[in-house]
């Protein structure tokens, strides 16, 4: 692949995570229903997570694992990123849970996941 | 080239994913929908060099997050309600 | 030496893991193990402490790579204070809740004092560690023992408070990691003192991006005005000792990590106007929420969040005095603010609706939890005898020295409306007459001791200010030794 | 109204992250160009191979490199299943009561019971290798806990021991921090690989490393295999 179409993946890529973010932080801003919310909010993850790895790739780089010694030659993706994201990845996964357990306890409360309807909180 | 290619339908399918998927009033499909985002994104890390991504996403993300999802809906209710109307409906159905 | 700051880390989370274990054959385990860790971690704080006021900062290897590969611990008189001070309330409130919980069945109890110490140790772990990501695992510890501990109790609006948090926090943690992928994008590293030392290197646009985002994401922590919606609801919805544990402890983590930032890390020169006018807006909103407040512990909260203001302004100002300032402003509500919601939360023990009526004629049924809670409001509004006067007036002769008149004028204003919902409070418990047939509840000993021990703090302060300035000035010395911290660190090797 | 302020706020938001992003740049060596910087990256990948001798750098540097970030995440998943058993608790409890997601024909059972060990030994097989091969603790333990998954879907009385999982998750916590401090017994300082590193491609090498993935690996399997109980285990009143 030459130098052109990356400059157009460089677009869509980036371009494409950002958009994914942001439709699942419109999704947790605007909608009335519980679940909705955090399914919006494991969306944006999702476009994050998609976003960190992406930084990490070189063109033309291979996966960082030695199949034989470093020659100091070798174009590898940076593993930095993937590491980050692998934490990201387990540590969005229990917050997931966690907030879906306030769905349900919140579900056992009020009997109801319209937001309107639960919020006796003033913000 | 057919790498480029292949890279380029998943982000549409992506995008196409997330907006079903927040726009769908089933809670059920929106679920499916966010399984099949962490679906092409386990994909898309392979392509990208990261197969140690790729599996954790594939795991976490395809499986156990549309689980729990699925568990909690069918321990709640399966459809979004959106506007006052439809409440005030289930208020006198109670 | 007697340990190295990693055990601040390491022995908490053997402790969590060894308490299920523990806890199978030996119940009363699970309450007494986290207060003897938080005893040990105590000793520990003290003595290097005054180790590093002597030798100067300790900075810890992990893992056998020195910075800038492997993650490292600072320790040096800035840090070492403020971990010192959430250790110590940290014991306070175990010991506050060790009795709270003894009519509660096992399992309630050992996820309870597990998660407090947890929301310890990741607090503590903000301050020490000398690494971005490091700092974002910890705030993530510290979050989700945060949301659990609000949702706690099984009423409903505490779960309703616990998910608003949870959606602040979640997209603090987005925005968090996006600052840190695009620094690391820029200068290939992750290390703060690394980082710090080449961020002049940085394209400026990309700079004030990163910046702007950290400032919103440490901004939820540090409950910074638009995004403090969470807090109020959290610290009125949570058990009293988790409000407590919340701005005594895990605010101070948060505007740790917003000063760091804006102090060593970054070298924008707009960051410090930008602290002090979200610090006011922070102030002035929250004081003239406060007074609107018909429940104690929102009062309380609010009040709380105006005095995270009054230390981000007082950050601001940028020099050694006001640095100075903001540390004792923040000793000292880290005293006084766990007292009130102490007594506060025995004050209206029985009541309902935990409304500011009910403590009428309060004053003759619980005398001293009533004046222990009055001390408390006066020390905090800044009167004379008390801690809370010194802190305002090397405040005040800070921003004095910096020619600030305006945001003096405004200070002595918001401190005014400050002392009106006070002593609001105070009138009703002592000269209102009794209306409500609510019963009193008398604290436990220890919650007692507790309450007695934070008086007398507030006293000793008061009337001997000079017997903590040494550990401030040496504090302020150190935060503003930008190079030093650098050079510390980068040269660090394994001891 | 809400929804128009929302939209613009977020098309702010995405103008400038996006541009950003757009500057950073895509495929090429981002950093900035001076000979100050040196991205550790290249550190790590040179001393994964000559110093670890470990295969996979993603590895070693969850491990041991940043390996207090991964002792910081193991805590985060503890302390969500601790979160998850203290929001979810209730007086009175239901023993034996679980949602059915649907009942499972003979074909569903026994096919699960067929491949829960293949699946389970797949797992162990990944964070085994975990220091060659792509994978490791996290993808391991987490493919362990789908197979729990599959027998908790299949059999509606399949039931799994709470204090098994505790017993579980203690010990490889246990192990990881333990193993950690060992290190700073020795002389060293926290997580410090103060075992012999063997050769490059060998099962047994890379020192401490495979000691804590395995660690890790059991941890993660026992805290989302109690994720999925607890939440599995939440009957929800369905009818008020």
């Amino acid at each position: 692949m030459d130098s052109a179409y990356f400059q157009y993946l460089n677009y869509a890529i980036y371009g494409t995570a950002v958009l994914v973010m942001l439709t699942g932080l419109y999704a947790a801003l605007v909608k009335k229903s519980l679940l909705k919310i955090v399914i919006g909010l494991s969306i944006v993850d999702s476009g994050l997570n998609l976003l960190i790895v992406t930084l990490g790739y070189l063109k033309g780089g291979t996966a960082p694992i030695f199949s034989s010694g470093y020659n100091g030659t070798q174009t590898m993706v940076d593993p930095i990123p993937q590491a980050l994201v692998l934490t990201a990845i387990v540590i969005g996964f229990g917050v997931t849970a966690v907030a879906l357990s306030l769905v349900i306890r919140l579900w056992r409360h009020h009997h109801t996941l319209y937001i309107d309807e639960i919020k006796n909180l003033k913000w | 080239m057919i790498a480029l290619i292949l890279i380029l339908v998943l982000l549409v399918l992506m995008i196409a994913a997330s907006v079903y998927a927040v726009r769908q009033k089933d809670l059920l499909y929106a679920v499916i929908a966010t399984g099949i985002i962490s679906l092409i994104l386990s994909i898309l890390f392979y392509l990208l060099q990261a197969p140690d991504v790729a599996l954790t996403e594939a795991a976490i993300g395809v499986a156990l997050t549309t689980i729990i999802f699925v568990i909690t809906i069918r321990n709640t209710e399966r459809m979004e309600v959106e506007n006052d109307k439809k409440n005030n409906t289930k208020s006198a159905a109670k | 030496m007697v340990g190295t700051p990693v055990l601040f880390i390491a022995i908490p989370l053997l402790a969590a893991f060894l308490i299920p274990l523990i806890g199978m054959v030996w119940k009363e385990s699970v309450r007494i193990i986290p207060g003897l860790v938080l005893a040990y971690l105590l000793v520990l704080a003290i003595n290097l402490l005054s180790y590093v006021t002597v030798n100067g900062p300790i900075v810890e290897v992990i893992a056998g790579w020195a910075p800038p590969i492997g993650i490292n611990l600072v320790f040096n008189a800035f840090s070492g204070f403020l971990v010192t001070i959430m250790v110590f309330m940290g014991l306070l409130v175990w010991l506050y809740s060790y009795r709270f919980k003894s009519n509660v069945e096992y399992e309630a109890a050992r996820k309870y004092f597990l998660l407090l110490m947890m929301l310890i140790t990741g607090s503590v772990g903000i301050v020490l560690t000398g690494d971005i990501f490091n700092m974002f695992v910890f705030i993530e510890i510290t979050s989700i023992s945060g949301y659990a501990l609000t949702a706690f109790y099984t009423g409903r609006d505490s779960a309703e408070a616990s998910f608003k948090y949870l959606m602040m926090g979640s997209i603090a943690s987005v925005m968090l990691l996006l600052a840190i992928m695009i620094i690391y994008s820029q200068l290939g590293t992750l290390n703060m003192a690394d980082v710090a030392s080449k961020m002049h290197l940085m394209d400026p646009k990309l700079k004030a991006v990163s910046f702007i985002l950290f400032v919103i994401a440490l901004g939820i922590e540090a409950e910074v005005f638009p995004l403090n919606g969470w807090a109020p609801d959290a610290y009125a919805e949570a058990p009293g000792p988790v409000g407590a544990a919340f701005s005594g402890i895990v605010v101070k983590a948060g505007v740790y990590a917003l000063i760091r930032y804006t102090y060593t890390i970054f070298d924008l020169s707009g960051a410090f106007n930008l602290l002090i006018i979200i610090g006011l807006i922070t102030l002035v909103v929250a004081e003239v929420a406060a007074i609107r407040q018909e429940k104690l512990k929102r009062m309380l909260a609010y009040s709380s969040i105006g005095q995270m203001g009054l230390v981000l302004v007082s950050f601001g100002i940028g020099t050694k005095e006001g640095v100075f300032a903001a540390l004792f402003i923040m000793l000292n509500h880290a005293i006084i603010k766990p007292l009130l919601f102490f007594s506060g939360s025995y004050l209206v023990y029985h009541s309902k609706k935990k409304m500011i009526s009910d403590v009428d004629g309060i004053g003759k049924l619980a005398p001293l939890t009533s004046i222990l809670f009055t001390l408390g409001a006066f020390a905090i509004v800044g009167l004379p005898p008390f801690a809370g006067f010194w802190s305002k007036l090397s405040f005040l002769m800070a921003a004095a020295d910096s020619n600030m008149l305006l945001v003096i004028g405004l200070i002595l204003s918001v401190s005014v409306v400050e002392l009106v919902y006070y002593m609001r409070v105070v009138n009703r418990i002592f000269f209102f007459k009794r209306t409500t047939s609510l019963l009193t509840r008398r604290p436990t000993f220890n919650a007692y001791v507790v309450m007695i021990i934070l008086g007398l703090m507030i006293l000793v302060i008061g009337f001997y200010p000079d017997s903590v300035s040494m550990y401030l000035h040496n504090a302020a010395n150190s935060l503003f030794d930008k190079s030093q911290y650098i050079h510390s660190v980068l040269t660090a090797t394994i001891q | 109204m809400k929804k128009i302020l929302v939209l613009l706020l977020l098309a702010v938001v995405g103008f400038y992250l996006a541009g950003t992003f757009f500057d950073i740049g895509f495929g090429n060596s981002h950093f900035v160009k001076n000979d100050a910087i040196k991205p550790v990256k290249d550190i790590y990948l040179q001393q994964t191979v000559q110093e670890l001798k470990v295969s996979n750098a993603v590895t070693s540097i969850v491990v041991n490199f940043r390996g207090f970030d991964t002792l910081g995440e193991v805590t985060v998943l503890f302390l969500s299943v601790t979160a998850l058993g203290s929001i979810l608790y209730k007086k009175r409890h239901h023993v034996g009561e679980r949602s059915v997601l649907f009942s499972a024909s003979s074909i569903v059972t026994s096919g699960s019971k067929l491949l829960f060990p293949a699946i389970v030994l797949l797992g162990a097989y990944v964070f085994i290798h975990g220091h060659l091969s792509p994978g490791g603790g996290f993808q391991g333990g987490v493919i362990i806990a789908t197979g729990f998954l599959l027998m908790l879907l299949a059999y509606e009385n399949y039931s799994v021991s709470h204090n098994g999982l505790s017993i579980v998750e203690s010990l490889a916590g246990i192990t990881f921090v333990g193993v950690g401090l060992l290190g700073f017994m020795n002389g060293g300082t926290f997580l410090q690989n103060f075992l012999p590193t063997g050769e490059l491609n060998n099962l047994f090498s890379g020192g401490i490393i495979p000691i804590i993935y395995i660690a890790v690996g059991f941890k993660v399997a026992a805290e989302l295999t109690g994720v999925i109980y607890t939440v599995l285990n939440e009957k929800g009143e369905q009818n008020g």
